[in-house]
């Protein structure tokens, strides 16, 4: 679509701007975090307090605030997010475009491939990948994002093949532009919207992956993230445990579904923007 | 001559995403004379299809109409409910579209989708007499076996085939109006040549409002002809008024612009300019900028509509001869 | 119509194949030792030596990849690491539970996920419209031990009503009961997954009904004069349901993904559950074994769904 | 050689152990809640037992899993089991003599006993047993066994062995550990490890049906001789069933779905019960097992005792019981654990926790942080730096990494924390002696003099921290060869002093396992040992009220 | 008309398509172009007209290999482009160019107009610098009639008719000797329709330009062309001056496809041969002559023996079976 109107259409649609409001706020969360709380180490006395003016979200067992947890879990949740998305974009956006321009059996091939991998039962995968490779952040991070990708990938294909139909590119290769300026200018800008939708998919489901893996105990329990606090929560009976310290795992678990639908909210602003068909 | 369909100052626009309603048709006024043939000539974004689909009360949603009256058979149609509407369309009022590839619905057979209107309309009739009806009608719209083709679905037709498919869905029930959007401007010349064949056949089985581009499918089909600009209509009359003494300088224009078969090497007359967007309609004659004889009321205020002939009217600033 | 089934399964066992080798690989890149799992230290060495041969441990990866081939083709999945048992044997007694699972979960997905789906589109950008698309977000957005764990508190302890853990109440009782005692167990871990999932259907079918209302055929049914309840049903579902089925298909994927969580938390005796349980105790063939049963189930289904829309849409049905 | 096999079979105790979520052994401290005796015992209703591991193999032989040994052990119970004191009484075997030089033993068994399938249960199986599982290598059974040179059944009743070596604790080991097998069942299978056992036994509970992973159901034997004075267990049926976590556990037996927890349960579920004492009560006993952190000597700044002593100056032994492990355990500060209450009455303590002390240590010893990092370095610019690792699996390991994290931090030392899966733990720990300072919760099951010579002895396999002391080597050999009680309370003194100046791990807890059971069946009992409140013994004294 | 010299050969081109049926499926060839032979010269326009399925837009992408021939020889300047590896094919390309049928297509909506022109130029290296380029494509913005404060703009802020001027100017950066314009007015209004094909006269003219117009409008082809070439299902069925051509038609499907036009006039309306039938698929074409099916005239031989070109008159060229005793006389 047309660029200033991209911007005016985006903010027309309020769920979106709420979206990437939210998005903001956790982002800044993730990266403003040294200023806004201490790392959440060692242990306190004050332990599984309710929250209150000195802990906005309580302590947990070992007397730790629990507003820093979430705080510094955004930051490794953004990580987690960010890495994912990195390591599927750059697979999967060359084996898209590569896939969607070219017809021959390299096309095919990854076609065929991206095909087997969007078929997979992703999560047992994550799971059995996540336990050979044990368990770091960046490891859980790359795996996200090895099984991301194949969904990013068919995004790209299918908004090549649409691009790639269009006389202009058929017009910039009978002026002599080069296949790889073609690829990656003139496709690519012009897929760039379905793409970067998809990319604040990856975000939000990379976040739900990360988050469960933890909740297995597969995830790295040293580092602060919204799936070690919960694993820690559930460890410790937080969930079930009479009288119940609801304080350790509600604001962790929100904070999980606010950021994935901030995300969520953000992908369908963009992509309502990017169409306008659904206004008839 | 009585008449079928009356546009009486038709007022619609579209809405946008802000709410604010573009006006596109304005105060269309045009009739169909039963057992005429009118064409409505215009370019891409004068409001042709909409006003097609106004007589449908098809329009998209986001449409609003702003006044006027579609009177059929004396019934303001805009007033009608949607039930009365329903026992209409397709009855009284049937519609050929343009894109005989997407008209027709890809999952179900063509029997079934001609045989639906007379199911609706036809309460009387059984599934064996349906059958019968639909395959007598495609064979009079020249689809060759008849029978096998009933069970066959729209991928199967060729596009041809397939505005004639369309043709007969919209045929069955004879209807007094037939609406053909565009119906031949998808089509090869040769299959254009042969559907205009089969539309000339069955328009004198009741009045037909072709709407087109093209003005060769006009003279080919039509007995009156409407002229529309931007959504106003600038010029109407009989086929041989418009054709052979165009007044408006767009009809001028369109017809110098268009080389043919017999036209020589000599540089085209061109209109300068295009079609303005509904939204940056001028408030005057909407054609005044690209107009060669324009002058500055055209601009600011809408040109009265003078009549020339019975049946010849043109809406525009400029004096005409007034003939009999 | 053969031959897209011939195609069609070729294609699956393409994809067995592939994740077939993909967990082999991966299973074998692990850091750790499996022999260090599985060989107490305390064993001699020519006990270690004998029982390394027994699961095959001491080929080469090459060798032991085309024994596994060659073992899977013919429906041995290899010895469990733990148990002893034959892998197939174990997982035979879990693939029903998930099976069920999955089936309760799919049906009532589709058979309130459509019909919502439809309505929305039907009236869209009015207020049940509104309504689901807030739904949709929230759903799509579930992150599934945060609902189980919300649903085992307040159902199965705060009210009491369920049971929290399991498919059964051991021993099984008979007949009636036993079905009986079963749905009871069902209860929450279907409605998990059916929550976690049946917003991507909703979704999906909306978007489609949306697409196929604007579609010219859609014009062309109305202009016949068929009022909005005949055409919605006659000429907008189907076409509607076309894409919703293929992404049912595919959704299937992620919903035996979900299915792991959820066997696992409410200890639903799964493949799933299997998975999680291989993972903890690093008994490898029972892991290959019970990610190959998903993928061939994951395979099975999507076929499932190609026929389906196969059947709906003569363009495939015929060859087009 | 005899001490050699010693050691290794201890050492595969230890594995065995470590390998388990939750270390099992128990001393006999008594039970916090005695049971009321408010109804008379009779014989009817189901219990359900919950497990939260599932039994690997259904024979014990083989399996080398907790969860089978403490199911299966009330169908195949063991010839002895411990008292009330821990100490190891006869329970299937009907008494013992063990000849003077200590290698031969001659076994009487209890008459009367039956296989569940009807065969008479005799010494022909004993002797069976002893020859089998070393002749096809089974489990710790092999090692245990493998000292027998010549059985010679006496009568149905009476079994003799012979030893190649003296050996005291042969019969408490395989009297203890090793549940007797069926010869007529076994007699015929060459391979154990394919083969799938149906479970038949010769205890007061059999096998009656199951679905791995999700239940095991026993019915009673009627008139069990050793139980209740000839009437059998009171209980009809025992179901054991599979959870996948404590938590679930912990909800089903709050809602009545299971009466009881097999393996012990965390602190926050304990309080759960605890909040309906009308319904449940709770069972404890301090595990014979200790938690320590193990410093690797093969690091070369591990290698100074000034390290390890200011780092063990810096565990606060406070925070780790009371806040970290929630109040589970109680503190350790002495080299032995003080479950061994004669071997700790010196008082022998490790330095005591004091953050400036270890400041002053460090310095002392030329330990100064010299780039401002807040991390000291050595002499040669080694930063103190070290890993820590541990088995994520085990309960509350993450908070007392933590906790420890903190203090050493404080006192100018970095800890980075490295949680592994069992199996990387293994590798890296066990196998490869790959680490900087490892912390554990270790389950020890058997008397300290050899359990710490597996640990200790600088020859020892479980000896991960490389330590080589030949004053210890000595002190523990010395021990275990002394029959005299008080001498070996004064060679496990001189070994805690060494050991506490030497500090090679730092021991600071012990577990106190809980058990959790429905106040709905009565007759409770808890003695120290593997199995907790469902041990054989003590279960078929249980009824339903 | 004089002949001039020839700019462009063309001698057997064929291009043939495979269909995929999908996975691990072949279905068949689509004989999108058989054998097309004909000479272009200097500074003339050729038609080619055909309807769907004739193979014209196949050709003319054939012809500046932006499709890779099946077999045949596109000769220019005495050597045959289709053998020219692509770094060789560059220079000889950029004297070829294209203008294409949809102008909303035909341009990256997400690249500003000035840079859509000055790409080729730099890409091309036609000149050193961006500001070269920048002069270059003012000056070429200016030739096709739009203002050079355009160069700032995005495709969506012109009309059709403007975007299709952005096209010829983009086409024009490489100063090209031919220019193929595959439909290149038909997605326009009738009223701008007229000013582009005004313009093309005018370029024409001004650059010595030599235009292959490819069309389905027979009416618009006869304006523009000196020669017309008729194509049906992938061969030239016909190939005359325009004049000869509409003066004196010999073949039937000429005939057919001239009286199937709609005149916009009143007057004298003409006895319309409406040919029975649809366009058979190019992947499987009738034997013999491909026009049999829907011919008024077939004969016996039609079916069996495929009809070879003859030059009925002088220049006037005839793919049928009617006419095969002029060519043996």
């Amino acid at each position: 679509m047309q660029n200033r109107t991209f911007v005016e259409s985006f903010v027309k649609k309020r769920l979106g701007l709420f979206g990437l409001l939210g998005v903001l706020v956790i982002v800044s969360l993730g990266l403003l975090a040294p200023l806004i709380s201490a790392y959440p180490k060692g242990y306190g006395t004050e332990i599984l307090l309710p929250p209150s003016e000195k802990f906005w979200f309580g302590t947990d067992g070992l007397g730790l605030d629990l507003f820093a947890q979430v705080v510094w879990g955004a930051r490794t949740s953004l990580y987690v997010s960010f890495v994912a998305v990195m390591v599927a974009a750059v697979i999967g956006i060359p084996a898209g475009l590569i896939s969607g321009y070219k017809k021959g059996l390299l096309g095919s091939l990854i076609d065929g491939i991206i095909d087997i991998f969007l078929t997979l039962p992703v999560l047992p995968l994550m799971i059995v990948i996540a336990a050979v490779v044990g368990s770091s952040i960046t490891n859980v991070a790359v795996v996200i994002g090895l099984l991301a990708w194949p969904s990013l990938a068919r995004v790209t294909r299918n908004s090549t093949l649409k691009v790639s139909e269009l006389q202009f590119i058929e017009a910039a290769r009978c002026v002599g532009i080069s296949p790889r300026m073609i690829l990656f200018k003139h496709i690519l800008l012009n897929i760039a919207g379905p793409v970067l939708v998809n990319l604040t998919l990856v975000m939000a489901t990379a976040v739900l992956s990360e988050s469960g893996l933890s909740f297995l105990g597969l995830g790295d329990p040293t580092t602060w993230s919204w799936g070690t606090i919960l694993k820690k929560a559930w460890d410790a009976g937080a969930v079930i445990d009479t009288p119940n310290p609801w304080w350790w795992w509600f604001f962790t678990s929100s904070f999980i579904m606010i950021y994935v639908i901030c995300f969520n909210l953000l992908g369908s602003g963009i992509n309502d923007a990017l169409n306008p068909k659904t206004r008839d | 001559m009585p008449k079928l369909l009356e546009f009486r100052n038709f007022s619609m626009g579209f809405k946008d995403d802000d709410g604010t309603v573009h006006n596109l048709l304005n105060n269309v006024t045009f009739d169909i004379e039963e057992g005429r043939a009118v064409g409505i000539v215009g370019e891409s974004g004068c409001g042709k299809s909409v006003t097609n689909l106004s007589v449908m009360r098809l329009l998209p949603r986001s449409a609003v109409i702003q006044g006027g009256k579609i009177i059929y058979r004396g019934q303001n149609l805009l007033k009608k409910t949607d039930k009365e509407m329903e026992d209409i369309r397709g009855k009284d009022v049937a519609m050929i579209f343009q894109e005989p590839m997407t008209s027709l619905n890809p999952v179900l057979n063509i029997g079934f989708q001609i045989g639906e209107v007379l199911k609706k309309h036809r309460p009387d009739m059984n599934e064996e007499q349906i059958k019968n009806a639909v395959t007598n009608q495609l064979e009079l719209v020249g689809i060759p076996s008849p029978e096998k083709r009933l069970k066959q679905y729209p991928h199967q037709f060729s596009g041809g085939m397939r505005q004639r498919v369309m043709i007969a869905m919209a045929t069955i029930c004879q209807p007094d109006l037939l609406i053909a959007d565009e119906p031949t401007t998808a089509l090869d010349v040769t299959i254009q040549a042969q559907v205009l064949d089969i539309m000339n056949r069955l328009k004198d089985k009741g009045s037909l409002m072709l709407v087109t581009h093209n003005l060769g499918v006009v003279a080919e089909i039509c007995n009156d002809v409407v002229v529309m600009y931007a959504g106003t209509v600038v010029e109407k009359g009989s086929m041989d008024e418009i054709f052979d003494n165009p007044c408006h300088p767009y009809t001028k224009g369109l017809m110098a612009a268009i080389p043919t078969l017999s036209s020589g090497k000599e540089e085209l007359y061109s209109i300068p300019g295009t079609v303005p967007l509904s939204n940056k309609f001028s408030a005057g004659c909407r054609f005044a900028d690209r107009c060669s004889q324009y002058f500055d009321l055209c601009q600011d205020k809408v040109p009265p509509t003078r009549q020339l002939s019975a049946s010849h009217y043109v809406q525009c600033w400029l004096d005409f001869e007034r003939r009999e | 119509m053969a031959n897209y089934l011939i195609r069609r399964i070729l294609k699956a066992l393409l994809t067995i194949f592939v994740s077939a080798t993909i967990v082999f690989f991966i299973i074998r890149l692990m850091p750790a030792d499996p022999v260090t799992l599985l060989v107490d230290p305390k064993m001699g060495p020519e006990v270690q030596q004998a029982m390394m041969q027994q699961f095959g441990l001491d080929k080469s990866i090459g060798l032991q990849y085309v024994i596994f081939i060659q073992q899977t083709l013919s429906g041995n999945l290899g010895i469990s690491f733990k148990t002893r048992e034959p892998v197939t044997t174990v997982i035979m007694q879990k693939l029903p539970w998930t099976l069920l699972l999955l089936f309760i979960v799919v049906t009532l997905t589709l058979v309130i996920g459509i019909p919502i789906g439809m309505l929305a589109a039907k009236k869209r950008d009015g207020l049940f419209d509104k309504f689901i698309n807030v739904l949709i977000v929230m759903g799509i957005s579930i992150f599934i031990p945060f609902l189980s764990f919300a649903f085992l508190y307040f159902f199965a302890y705060y009210l009491k009503l369920l049971p929290t853990g399991g498919a059964y109440t051991p021993p099984p009782a008979k007949g009636f009961d036993y079905i009986l005692d079963v749905a009871r167990h069902a209860i929450l871990p279907s409605l998990t997954l059916f929550i976690g999932n049946v917003a991507t259907i909703i979704l999906y079918t909306r978007n489609s009904m949306i697409d196929v209302l604007k579609e010219d055929y859609i014009r062309t049914a109305f202009s016949k004069g068929w009022n909005e309840k005949y055409v919605v049903r006659r000429h907008a579902l189907k076409n509607a349901l076309i894409p919703t089925i293929t992404v049912a298909g595919i959704m299937i994927g992620s919903m035996v993904g979900g299915a792991v969580m959820t066997e696992t938390v409410y200890g639903w005796p799964g493949v799933g559950r299997l998975i999680y349980d291989s993972v903890s105790s690093m008994d490898f063939p029972v892991l290959q074994g019970a990610f190959i049963t998903l993928a061939v189930s994951v395979v099975v289904m999507n076929i499932i769904a190609d026929l389906v829309v196969a059947w709906l849409d003569p363009r495939i049905k015929l060859g087009g | 050689m005899r001490k050699k096999k010693n050691v290794a079979f201890l050492s595969a105790l230890l594995v065995i152990v470590m390998l388990l979520i939750t270390a099992c052994g128990s001393t006999g401290t008594t039970p916090t809640t005695p049971t009321p005796a408010d109804s008379k015992p009779k014989v009817g209703g189901s219990l359900v037992v919950g497990l939260t591991g599932d039994p690997y193999n259904l024979a014990p032989w083989v399996s080398n899993d907790i969860n089978a040994s403490m199911m299966m052990n009330i169908a195949l119970p063991t010839l002895m089991v411990t008292d009330k004191e821990g100490k190891k009484v006869p329970y299937i075997m009907k008494d013992y003599k063990i000849s003077s030089d200590a290698k031969v033993y001659t076994v009487t068994i209890n008459d009367g006993l039956t296989w569940h399938d009807g065969k008479p249960f005799t010494t022909d199986d004993l002797a069976f047993t002893a020859k089998y599982i070393v002749d096809k290598k089974l489990g710790y059974g092999a090692d245990m066994y493998s000292g027998v040179v010549k059985t010679e059944i006496v009568d149905k009743t009476t079994i003799k062995y012979t030893l190649k070596t003296p050996q005291v604790n042969f019969l408490t080991q395989v009297g203890y550990w090793v549940p007797i097998m069926p010869k007529h069942i076994y007699e015929n299978v060459a391979d154990p490890m394919k083969f799938q056992f149906d479970g038949t036994g010769y205890g007061p509970y059999k096998l009656k049906e199951y679905k791995k992973g999700e239940y095991y159901t026993f019915t009673r034997v009627p008139n069990w001789p050793l139980a209740n004075n000839g009437q059998g267990a009171y209980l009809d049926t025992i179901t054991y069933r599979v959870y996948p976590d404590a938590n679930a556990l912990i909800l089903a037996i709050k809602n009545g779905e299971v009466n009881v927890s097999g393996s012990a349960i965390p602190v926050a579920a304990q309080k759960q019960l605890e909040a309906s004492a009308d319904k449940f009560g709770i069972m404890r006993v301090n595990s014979l097992g200790f938690g320590y952190f193990g410093f690797n000597y093969k690091n070369e700044l591990l290698k100074d005792n000034n390290v390890r002593k200011a780092i063990a100056m810096t565990i606060d032994r406070d925070a780790l019981v009371n806040i970290a492990m929630q109040g589970g355990a109680i503190k350790m500060d002495t080299p032995i654990s003080p479950v061994y209450k004669d071997l700790v009455k010196s008082q022998i303590k490790f330095p005591a926790f004091d953050i400036e002390g270890a400041k002053k240590v460090l310095d002392a010893a030329g330990y100064i942080d010299r780039d401002n990092d807040g991390i000291r370095e050595s002499a040669t610019g080694k930063k103190l730096e070290f890993e820590l690792i541990y088995k994520t699996a085990t309960p509350n390991i993450d908070a007392i990494a933590n906790v420890f994290k903190a203090n050493a931090e404080k006192a100018g030392l970095r800890i980075n924390l490295k949680p592994v899966d069992p199996a990387t733990y293994a590798d890296r720990v066990v196998k490869q002696k790959n680490f900087d300072i490892n912390v554990i919760d270790w389950g020890v099951i058997d008397d300290p003099d050899s359990s710490l010579g597996t640990i200790y002895l600088s020859n020892a396999s479980l000896n991960m921290m490389g330590y080589k002391n030949d004053t210890i080597d000595k002190l523990i050999l010395q021990s275990q060869v002394e029959p005299d009680y008080n001498k070996r309370i004064q060679l496990m003194n001189n070994f805690q002093t060494e050991f506490a100046k030497e500090i090679p791990t730092v021991n600071a807890w012990v577990r106190v396992n809980a058990y959790g059971y429905s106040k709905d069946f009565s007759g409770w009992d808890l003695t120290p040992g593997l199995y907790g409140l469902v041990d054989s013994k003590d279960l078929v004294k249980v009824y339903k009220k | 008309m004089p002949m001039a010299e020839k700019i462009l050969e063309v001698k057997g081109l064929t291009k043939y398509f495979d269909v995929q049926g999908g996975f691990l499926k072949k279905k068949g060839q689509v004989r999108a172009v058989e054998n097309i032979c004909f000479d272009l010269y200097n500074s003339e326009t050729l038609g080619i007209v055909g309807e769907s399925g004739s193979g014209k837009s196949t050709l003319g992408r054939a012809l500046l290999k932006l499709l890779k021939s099946t077999s045949g020889e596109v000769v220019y300047k005495g050597k045959n482009i289709l053998d020219l590896s692509d770094t060789n094919l560059s220079l000889i390309r950029r004297e070829l160019q294209m203008v294409f049928q949809d102008p909303y297509a035909s341009l990256n909506p997400r690249i500003k107009v000035g840079n859509t022109i000055a790409e080729p130029i730099l890409a091309n290296k036609m000149v050193s610098t961006s500001g070269q380029a920048r002069e270059k494509t003012l000056k070429l913005l200016e030739l096709v009639g739009l203002r050079p404060e355009m160069y700032e703009r995005f495709p969506h802020e012109f009309s059709g008719g403007q975007r299709q001027r952005i096209s010829i100017a983009r086409a024009l950066a490489l100063e090209p000797k031919v220019l193929v314009c595959d439909e290149a007015v038909s997605a326009l209004d009738v009223s701008v329709q007229a000013q582009i094909l005004n313009l093309f006269n005018q370029l024409k003219n001004q650059l010595d330009l030599t235009y292959i117009f490819i069309s389905h409008d027979l009416a618009v082809t006869k304006y523009i062309s000196n020669r017309i070439m008729v194509m049906y299902l992938g061969e030239v069925m016909e190939l005359a001056p325009t004049e000869k051509l509409f003066s004196k038609t010999f073949h039937p499907y000429t005939e057919a496809l001239i009286s199937a036009i709609p005149e916009p006039s009143t007057k004298g309306k003409r006895k319309r041969i409406i040919l029975e039938g649809d366009i058979p698929s190019p992947i499987d074409p009738p034997s013999g002559c491909k026009f049999r099916t829907r011919c008024f005239k077939t004969m016996k031989k039609c079916k069996n023996v495929h009809p070879e070109m003859v030059e009925v008159e002088s220049n006037h060229f005839v793919r049928c079976h009617l006419y095969d005793a002029r060519k043996e006389a």
